[in-house]
């Protein structure tokens, strides 16, 4: 009901650490009328110029915290709010080259009244900011 | 005046500024504020999705919330509340654990000021059985939604409506959405999928199926012989969600029913819902002797949001001025009267 | 002697003997032989079944079969075709390609001596209407085999009706399975799923929802929220391609009725269909003059054929014998006359 | 619904050209009440104790003609016959062990009057035979 607006316009970034570029985040919402445990979360899959990020290096920041993808599963002491623009970041040494970058996100949910998978997808083209 | 007395009073839930709250366009004590000025004054809200830190939000929430109350002169009418059984991965909830997660969101109602606690609809009858006494004692009613395609001959609401007729619990009841009354097939869906790419041949085979009290069911098989697209298969999909029932029907369950979601789609120009008959549906509350509020529930926004810009304040003002016709409020306003106490703000 | 006179006659689809020819226990000429000995002289036939090297047999497989037409005495009355429009991967057949399949089973009947084709449900009215004049032509009946769940007011089968009653062609009509009639949800589907794992409480819920003309389609989200396991889900999924109708729904449409598939799950030892009233379908055909034939569908055997010996031949003898009985046939044999013109084999 | 007859008793059988050992065969059914062309039959899976024949190394053979699994949506003029038992073989250079085996045979057929793909599987202990 809200995929429009799960990639937030003007966020995404390369992620430096000390001297390197280590990878790249942007910010993402839910597709949701609430807001979710975080256990809830099966996937948040990010596809940048047509590749998809493997599991492994993403992970996703709410309110100060953050967890490795492979790890929502088990957080039932937090949530991602409703509207919080959270961060999803993408390990890959040397990040983004600069200009425009094709952006999709795909987030899978397991909502309990539903009987099939819920979430939503989402797609943008995204300038790199500094 | 009014030709037939009623006891119905008008409220709305923040559902219905979801998209306007979703952007952070309008904060929480905006919608309480925007209820009030509209004569809205039974809140309903959704704390999974306006309280930050759900669910436990600390004191000053309670305490801010309260004071809003207080200063705008509206009261907590209902909460709702979700049941995630699938929270653990792998496996369902125990009925221990629903029991417990219930309990914990009428712990939360109860510290809000609300009288109605809403039970989604996947809450087990066995979960209400076990948490009526629970809620009795806090002077709370859980209240399952009957929420379309659900009715009250449905095999899983028969079930409910076995626990709540041998209980017998003053706690125990219905919380009917009046999208269960959708007369005929919401044009702010329809518009949709032909923008998203439904061919109008397809789109009007399932809207006057829909609307002639066809077999919606028999549209996915037709749909896909006729070499359906995803989108098309879509709105042929919607229209076995979407159900008319005569409002008739809550007669019958008249002593289970505490509150009503006046869901809608679109409030016209015109000042009328274009897919649920309200003027149908409002006198049967009247003729039932309903004395609680209709809680509004707009949810047209995620059909239009591609190409409009979302108006959910003007949309619930619409139906306001909708509810106050028929109920007879414009009369009493006419008549230099207030007719329903304390809605002095309109 | 018969106290209704009548005109119909007894038939066998070998779509009912699909257990033991798929296991060779049985071959053709057996089935055309069985079929004669019981007196069901009407044999339908399902080329993509029966026919090796389908579609081009080559000529010995009709002189074969021509002969054994009149070895036993039998009538090719109608054969079966498969409209198959998912052919070629990634695209749906184009009008021209179905028209020329069509065709082609066309010749094929005509070529097995037949009079009916059955049109299988997914065939386009499109495709019935560019077919028609060539089954006239043919002196053949292109007849759309309306089968559970559908029905004549399902949307589907309404573009049907309106080609047929615009075109008025005497090649085009119906041929009702009569699995549109299942009164009781059939004894062989709901004890498979117990042996499968199905839960009794919720199996018993289906049976009675179906039952009792319940919501079948609600039963999804129920067991959903019961916590219903794959079996499960599927006697759920199960009650909703079941139907029942009045069988006085085809009076009607008996002048597009030309052939019955007299579908049926189980034959129990009293001697009646489990599921399917026979006993009230027949009056009907009577009374509506049908005079064409019943012609035998057993579809028991993929419920039972876990732990059972399949046995079609037996189940094909006493749906007959049930024929017989309703048909007043068996007055007839009482009264020392044959009741039907040739059916000294019985 | 003819599941329980996809795979043939007593057919499970090593390859042998010349001196080699190149695979392994069996003999399966159509679990379905017609016989079907093969351009529509979507996939023939094969797993022997535990271990998936990759689609590339199967081939079907129906009365007598042999096509590869990856050319069957291409062949519109043959069919499988309703209760023919074709022979799917593996190409699994060494074949199979002496004894039992474990085998699981998944088919995929796409039937047009069906919304979902059609087809079934089943699970034998088969011997080995020489
Ligand atoms: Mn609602
Ligand atoms: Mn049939």
């Amino acid at each position: 009901m809200f995929d429009k607006y799960m990639i937030v316009e003007d966020t995404l970034r390369n992620v430096v650490e000390g001297d390197d570029v280590t990878g790249f985040q942007l910010g993402v919402r839910l597709p949701y009328y609430r807001g979710l445990g975080l256990s809830m979360v099966e996937d948040v899959q990010v596809t940048v110029d047509g590749e998809t990020a493997p599991a492994s290096a993403v992970s996703l920041t709410v309110h100060g915290n953050t967890y490795k993808l492979a790890d929502l599963p088990g957080i039932f002491d937090d949530r991602w709010e409703m509207g919080e623009i959270a961060t999803v970041a993408v390990d890959k040494p040397g990040g983004l080259g600069r200009g425009e970058h094709s952006v999709a996100v795909r987030e899978r949910l397991r909502i309990s009244y539903m009987p099939v998978p819920g979430g939503g997808a989402d797609q943008k083209v995204l300038a790199l900011r500094d | 005046m009014l030709s037939t007395a009623h006891q119905i009073k008008r409220g709305v839930s923040f559902y219905s500024y979801q998209e306007e709250c979703f952007l952070k366009k309008m904060s929480l004590e905006d919608c309480v504020s925007e209820a009030a000025t509209i004569g809205a004054l039974g809140i309903e809200i959704i704390p999974e999705q306006s309280m930050t830190g759900y669910p436990d939000p600390g004191e000053a929430f309670y305490r801010t919330w309260g004071g809003w109350m207080e200063k705008y002169g509206t009261t907590t009418v209902a909460t709702d509340l979700f049941l995630d059984t699938k929270r653990y991965p792998g496996r369902v909830m125990t009925l221990d654990e629903m029991t417990e997660s219930v309990r914990r969101d009428l712990d939360i109602a109860k510290r809000m000021g609300a009288k109605h606690v809403r039970a989604i609809i996947n809450t087990p009858p066995e979960v209400m059985e076990a948490c009526a006494s629970y809620a009795e004692k806090l002077g709370l009613k859980l209240l399952l939604e009957v929420h379309a395609p659900f009715h009250y001959e449905h095999p899983w609401v028969i079930r409910h409506l076995e626990v709540m007729h041998r209980l017998q619990s003053p706690a125990l009841g219905f919380m009917p959405d009046m999208g269960t009354f959708v007369e005929r097939f919401p044009r702010v869906m329809s518009d949709r999928a032909l923008r998203d790419g439904a061919r109008p041949h397809l789109v009007e085979l399932a809207v006057e199926t829909y609307n002639s009290r066809g077999d919606v069911h028999g549209l996915m098989d037709t749909f896909n012989y006729m070499g359906a697209n995803p989108v098309e298969q879509g709105i042929a999909r919607l229209s076995t969600f979407l159900t008319w029932n005569d409002p008739r029907v809550m007669l019958e369950h008249m002593p289970l029913i505490h509150h009503i979601q006046a869901k809608f789609y679109e409030m016209t120009d015109e000042g009328t819902e274009y897919s649920i008959p309200y003027d149908k549906i409002i006198p049967v509350l009247i003729e039932g002797g309903y004395n609680g509020y209709l809680s509004s529930e707009y949810e047209g926004n995620r059909h239009i949001q591609d190409i409009f810009e979302v108006d959910s304040v003007e949309q619930v003002r619409r139906q306001h001025r909708m509810f106050e016709r028929l109920l007879g409020e414009d009369e009493g306003v006419a008549a230099g009267a207030s007719a329903q106490g304390g809605h002095s703000v309109r």
